[in-house]
């Protein structure tokens, strides 16, 4: 029984970590209908600068935000320069734009930092929280997890539910012609969604590094997984992303746990299947628009 | 998929089958002349470029024509391989014979893989290839006795005929094969297979209003692919000498269909200039560039991982249509003088879930193109 | 990916009449540029050896790997700055396969076909090498030290191809033979690699450990590997087991040990060479002890996860400055390779990168001043088990054995030990615990190593 | 007061606009008629920026409009509702209303306005909280209308309002029109192919044919003109 739940909670932290990598995704598929994905390339690149400000003695928190703010510009410099002149363009194109961008920033990352693993601080402890007189596969650093995955959650939701910037961000992605036409400056929104996005990226980035082993190419499976989730929870599902993280991260940790871990990848697959058979938008796709 | 072929094969008009049954015998005569003057190693990457050619070709009617986003091939092309691997090992029967078996093999697991796959949008059926072909080289790692494990299948080259170097022997059946697909693939799309793709890709509703039985014509350009990256397989393990999981990476799947859209989706011309971007652009142009610039060596690796990157980012955006679409804008505007239609460009496929009208008004689909092999 | 980069210090005295005997034939042939008459070879000239390797430079397997050639590279240029090997300089053209074997076929080919080399030495991988194995035999070009320890390096079939590293089943044979003699009795669980690497380890620690002492096999996939692998430790645990063993990568070493210290689980860690050495793993470990207002410089303090663990070593321990290897190690790396040197200093890859690189000098020494590929494989065959190298166990090459070191000591990571100081931190050292052993990866006995480890050559020492 | 003079809109070798000039009063309805492919969209599209003019010029309240971006256009009081209306089918009728008065009013302004259009259309708030995919086709005619209105514009640029709805529903359309414009402060144009009734409620039209003004007479007179509706108009 005890195993159960150790593989359930490792489950949990996994599928958080999928989690915040798919709302990444999720944010960037709402405003600009594009998989990124150099989505976690980009996280990469974030928390690669705040290892180097670590590096120079400044505490975690302050790198924290550094990272976060990497990402604000980051996203909004991609956008600019790398996906608006590809944004009306066959969508194909958009996604060359980003692979070509995962392999530009991994190569960067490696000239500039090397390519060693490294450690990567958490913001907690990652001791297991007692639970009577046992240690639980759940930390003080995964409960840091399941709070930022959902403040990012309840966040993105008030802000495309509440407020007028969302209202605007959504009309930017779903319809650009005719938001324009409402005075909505879209072009602003998407890169604005973009910068969004890659914050959601960055933090990700600080979540996964620590429970990871820290290289260049460390968000490249989770990037495959987070993707995964995302299109089980649905493409434009922020709470989607989350459902469709966990579900990935149980599913991932039950087959490794019983049947062995080289079926994950197998087994994902053939969850992903069943899911998009009985849903083919996913878990939580939004009544779809008619499509002529 | 041979079964699905025939009928368009009987009602195909007399033309375009001459037409690129000349091309082909063209394309055989160039390639022999070309072969016999390369160097040893040139010739190996000739063939490297025939392989990678038809695996783009498939994914080309797929993506290009049909607008179905697989980053998936990769998978089928460990398929065709692991089969022709497994016929090697168990059984000496002749190389015509596995290779068709190869195809039918990846065929029937393209098949399996469409019924599900067909049946979603764009991105989400993005997301299931790319799982598809992280996971499915798995298969190879739990059963490593049966596959081989880490050593793989070991296959043999051909038998040549005569004198003919056994390398040179096979560049040509790589080459062979690849023209020959070519051909087959040009005459599917110009017959009213290839129309069929092409309507539902355009739009779905339409299409199926027109009569075009949707589902099916989706399923047949899967499986279509997905043979075409079987055979690819089979040929590309018979150069390597073995079959192994390292060999089919997610980075292959990603690197075939950047070839398809550098090179030009949705043309089967485009489909050669995608192989040979596959099979120079990331490990011999790059690595050329990153050492020019005389870094250390770790530094060089990485520099030349660099320059693929930027390679592809800035083809994308100085030349949406890939090398094929850049090469016939050229030609227009050599020949005509500012009064036909813009070239080739706009691949509706739906990985965007933006109204298509918007598309359909701003410019013209010039996919006449991808009917023929010129 | 999966290849043993270790030591350990031990007696160093003798065997140097043969060291010296050997060695002193570099500076023999250091003076020595006359051209040989004999009919041209591919690759060599009267004062050029040009050779390749394919290694992952980028990618996920690049990662401590990519620090082995260059560090191979630093031994060619000692070598080259006092003459070459008999007048002959070496070129080492080691280029990036990203551990694809379909890169590493394309790249080979290139390197023989279009570069010309010599030989394929120090390639690294067992998928990647297995890939062009037969196409470098079929070319008649020597596939030397290949860095695996797969059984598969020794096959008649294959006569140009060695290897180097035991073999990962002598690794789990001489863990499994410690195991059964100290922990008797004691449950024992494993933790392995889905593929050659940790079959074998395990393969070999079935055939010492009797298998009613096994109560857990766990496994996970390299090429899957993203995060914790808490399911597997908490099964471990839930099966109770006491001794636990890891065939792992290092990067999978850390995240085995990252869970085993969440939940609280302390077994008697007993882990594979390939993914114990300190200065690799430990910086992966920093993360658990490091928290909020922690930073990287903490790193040290983490390794404390791997303190207590056993593991095995076939070469010096990097902590041990009286070695004279050690010395020459640290000397050659500072001047010949020093962006190595400031970037990672003296680990457990380019101490193995090192000592590869002094086994082929010595392999070219072996095989004369007229130097053929065919030659350069039968010097390897007939005098092989005297060349001078820091192993502490000899090379065993023959005819018929193309492994190369088919040994290791057990060592224990020790808090108390010498630590090895690298620029990336300070990690905690070694101390021998039994050993070292010979045995061979077959069905034969383990046995004590009673001769003497090699001293390096006094040129080498003296000039470095 | 809308002056328009010699504008000229070209996609590549095809000129869609040749120099066309028209004004329209304040407050009154002009409707621009004429065939498929004469021009009518274009010239809305280039009124409200989505095209860009080659040449030419457009005045609205003494203002330059072209060369303008689009946002800026409609922060000079332009409404485009497009052919088909465009609403956004992904969001409720509530939230496309909103968004076409976010660039201009507060939260409270806001919802004022939005109240004023129910009245206005009161089958919109009875489904206020519906997504509009759900609408028929002539509620998202309505629906879109009334989201142009939500800002108050001064120039409101119709396109097809009537495509596709049934006659019943497109008489009804006509006749909120015709109210809304009485107020006086609202000029609009009316891009109609069923001219009849466009016409009907128009003071003033235009035709177009092949990118150029045929005509350009009181709408009594064009509605009077046998020739001119038999050749261009098609009724």
């Amino acid at each position: 029984m005890r195993l159960f739940w150790n593989i359930t909670l490792g489950g949990v932290s996994e599928g958080l970590i999928f989690a915040s990598v798919a709302l990444g995704l999720v944010l960037i598929f709402r405003a600009t209908n594009i998989i990124n994905f150099a989505q976690g390339a980009m996280a990469m690149l974030t928390t690669f600068i705040a290892f180097s400000v670590l590096g120079k003695g400044v505490g975690y928190w302050p790198a924290f935000v550094v990272a976060l703010a990497c990402g604000l510009v980051l996203g909004g410099v991609v956008q600019l320069v790398l996906i608006r002149p590809v944004q009306n363009k066959p969508p194909l194109n958009a996604v060359i734009v980003t692979f070509g961008l995962l392999i530009l920033l991994e190569g960067l990352a490696g000239a500039i930092w090397g390519n060693s693993n490294r450690g990567f601080p958490a913001a907690f402890s990652q001791s297991g929280l007692v639970v009577g007189h046992t240690s639980i596969a759940f930390s003080h650093f995964d409960v840091f997890i399941v709070v930022a995955v959902l403040a990012l959650v309840v966040l993105v939701a008030l802000l495309f539910r509440f407020t007028t910037l969302g209202l605007r961000m959504r009309a930017a992605a779903f319809a650009p012609e005719a938001a324009r036409l409402l005075g909505v400056r879209v072009s602003w929104l998407l890169t604005l969604g973009w910068s969004f996005a890659a914050v959601a990226g960055a933090l990700a980035g600080l979540l996964v590094a620590p429970t990871s082993v820290f290289s260049p190419t460390f968000m490249d499976l989770i990037l495959v997984y987070a993707f995964t989730a995302a299109v089980i929870g649905g493409l434009d599902s922020p709470l989607g992303a989350v459902i469709g993280g966990l579900v990935t991260g149980l599913a991932l940790a039950y087959v490794g746990g019983y049947l062995g871990g080289a079926l994950e990848p197998i087994g994902a697959l053939v969850m992903l299947i069943v899911v998009l058979m009985i849903r083919p938008e996913g878990l939580f796709a939004r009544p779809t628009a008619r499509r002529v | 998929m041979i079964k699905l072929r025939l009928p368009g094969w009987a009602r195909l008009p007399r033309q375009p089958l001459l037409r690129h049954l000349l091309f082909g015998a063209v394309g055989v005569a160039f390639f022999y002349v070309l072969s016999i003057s390369l160097s040893d190693f040139n010739d190996f990457q000739l063939g490297e470029v025939g392989v990678y050619a038809i695996a783009i070709a498939g994914l080309s009617v797929l993506t290009g024509v049909n607008g179905q986003i697989s980053l998936g091939q990769g998978a089928f092309l460990a398929v065709g391989a692991y089969t022709l691997g497994e016929l090697e090992v168990h059984q000496s029967i002749n190389l015509v014979l596995q290779l068709l078996i190869a195809v039918a093999v990846s065929a029937l697991v393209g098949l399996i893989i469409a019924v599900p796959a067909t049946r979603l949008r764009g991105p989400y059926l993005a997301g299931m290839t790319l799982l598809l072909a992280l996971a499915l080289p798995f298969l190879s790692d739990k059963y490593s006795s049966f596959f081989g494990g880490d050593q793989g299948l070991i296959t043999l080259p051909p038998n040549a005929p005569g004198s003919i170097d056994p390398q040179r022997w096979l560049t040509w059946i790589q080459l062979f094969c690849a023209l020959l697909v070519v051909v087959l693939l040009a005459n599917v799309l110009s017959s009213r297979f290839g129309r069929s793709f092409r309507a539902v890709r355009d739009n779905e509703v339409a299409a199926s209003l027109a009569g075009v039985h949707v589902a099916r014509t989706k399923v047949i350009a899967f499986v279509i692919s997905s043979a075409c990256a079987g055979l690819a397989g089979a040929l590309l393990v018979l150069s390597t000498g073995v079959v192994n999981t390292g060999e089919f990476p997610l980075s292959l799947s990603i690197y075939l269909l950047a070839g398809m859209v550098l090179g030009g989706a949705g043309t089967l011309t485009g489909a050669w200039w995608g192989a040979i971007l596959v099979v120079y652009l990331p490990n011999q142009w790059s690595q050329s560039i990153a050492n020019a610039f005389h870094a250390n060596h770790l530094v060089g690796a990485n520099l030349a991982v660099i320059i693929f990157g930027a390679v592809l980012i800035v083809v994308m955006l100085a030349a949406p249509a890939g090398v094929q679409g850049g090469l016939r804008w050229l030609g227009h505007r050599l020949v005509t003088v500012s009064t036909g239609p813009k070239p080739a460009g706009n691949i509706s496929v739906t990985l965007q879930d933006q109204p298509v009208s918007k598309q359909d008004r701003d410019g013209p689909e010039s996919d006449r193109a991808a009917t023929s092999i010129d | 990916m999966r290849l043993t980069s270790r030591r350990r210090a031990f007696g160093w005295a003798g065997r140097s009449a043969i060291a010296t005997t050997i060695l002193a034939m570099v500076a023999a042939g250091l003076g020595w540029s006359g051209s040989a008459g004999a009919a041209p070879t591919t690759g060599v000239t009267s004062n050029s050896i040009t050779i390749g390797a394919t290694v992952p430079l980028t990618g996920a397997a690049a990662p401590g790997y990519d620090e082995i050639a260059p560090a191979m590279n630093a031994v060619f240029q000692w070598v080259n700055a006092h003459g070459g090997v008999y007048g002959r300089k070496i070129h080492y053209d080691y280029v990036d396969d990203g551990y694809n074997p379909s890169n590493t076929t394309t790249q080979t080919r290139k390197l023989v076909l279009q570069n010309q080399i010599f030989a394929d030495v120090g390639s690294l991988g067992t998928p990647t090498q297995a890939s062009v194995q037969a196409f470098l035999n079929a070319e008649k070009v020597p596939q030397l030290f290949v860095e695996s320890g797969c059984n598969c390096w020794t096959n008649p079939k294959y006569p140009y191809t060695t290897g180097w590293q035991p073999p990962y089943t002598v690794d789990g044979k001489i863990l499994g033979l410690y195991i059964k003699q100290h922990f008797a009795g004691k449950k024992v669980g494993y933790l392995s690699q889905d593929d050659e690497f940790g079959q074998d380890v395990v393969k070999g620690l079935d055939m010492e450990i009797p298998s009613s002492q096994v109560v857990s096999r766990q496994t996970y996939d390299v090429a899957t590997l993203s995060g914790p692998l808490t399911t597997q430790m908490s099964a471990l645990q839930a099966a109770g087991a006491q001794v636990v063993v890891l065939a792992t990568v290092p990067a999978a070493t850390a995240l085995a040990l990252l869970p085993a210290a969440e939940i609280g689980y302390k077994p008697q860690f007993v882990i594979d060479a390939v993914g114990a050495d300190p200065p690799t793993v430990g910086p992966l470990l920093s993360s658990f002890t490091s928290q909020g207002g922690g930073s990287s410089s903490q790193a040290s303090a983490a390794v404390g996860l791997l303190d207590g663990a056993i593991t095995n070593a076939y070469l010096p321990a990097e902590n041990d400055s009286s070695n004279p290897w050690i010395a020459v190690d640290r000397k050659l790396l500072q001047k010949y390779a020093p962006d190595i040197w400031s970037k990672y200093g003296l680990d457990g890859n380019t101490e193995y990168g090192l000592a590869l690189g002094y086994t082929f000098v010595q392999a070219l020494q072996a095989a004369g001043k007229n130097l053929t590929r065919q030659g350069l494989v039968n010097a390897i065959a007939r005098s092989g088990k005297k060349f001078v190298t820091p192993g502490l166990v000899p090379l065993s090459y023959t005819s018929n054995v193309h492994f190369g070191y088919e040994g290791d000591s057990v060592v224990q990571i020790s808090p108390s030990a010498t630590p090895i100081v690298t620029p990336t931190g300070s990690f905690p050292g070694e101390t021998t615990l039994a050993g070292p052993f010979v045995t061979s990866p077959g069905k034969g006995p383990v046995k004590k190593y009673t001769g003497k480890a090699s001293l390096p050559p006094r040129e080498l020492s003296s000039t470095a | 007061m809308l002056e328009i003079s010699e504008l000229s809109v070209s996609f590549g070798a095809v000129s869609a606009l040749k120099g066309v000039s028209l004004e329209a009063r304040q407050g009154s309805i002009t409707a621009v008629l004429g065939a498929n492919g004469a021009g009518k969209t274009t010239l809305l599209r280039a009124i409200s920026g989505l095209v860009k003019a080659q040449s030419g010029s457009v005045r609205f309240s003494d203002r330059e409009l072209v060369g303008l971006p689009v946002e800026r256009i409609v922060r000079a009081g332009v409404s485009h509702v497009p052919e088909g209306g465009s609403v956004i089918a992904e969001m409720t009728v509530a939230e496309n209303l909103q968004l076409g008065a976010v660039w201009r009013y507060g939260r409270r302004d806001r919802l004022r306005r939005i109240a004023e259009i129910y009245e206005i259309f009161p089958a919109l708030a009875t489904r206020a909280k519906q997504h509009a995919s759900t609408l028929s086709g002539g509620e998202r005619q309505m629906l879109a209308i009334g989201r142009a209105l939500v800002s108050r514009p001064s120039l409101l640029l119709l396109d097809e309002p009537s495509l596709g709805l049934a006659p019943l529903v497109t008489a009804g359309l006509m006749a909120v029109l015709a109210d809304l414009s009485k107020g006086g402060d609202i000029t609009t144009l009316l891009v109609e192919q069923n001219a009849r009734s466009a016409l009907s409620i128009a003071s003033w039209a235009v035709v177009l044919n092949l990118g150029s003004v045929v005509v350009s007479d009181t709408a009594a007179a064009i509605a009077d003109d046998a020739d001119l509706r038999h050749h261009f108009l098609g009724f």
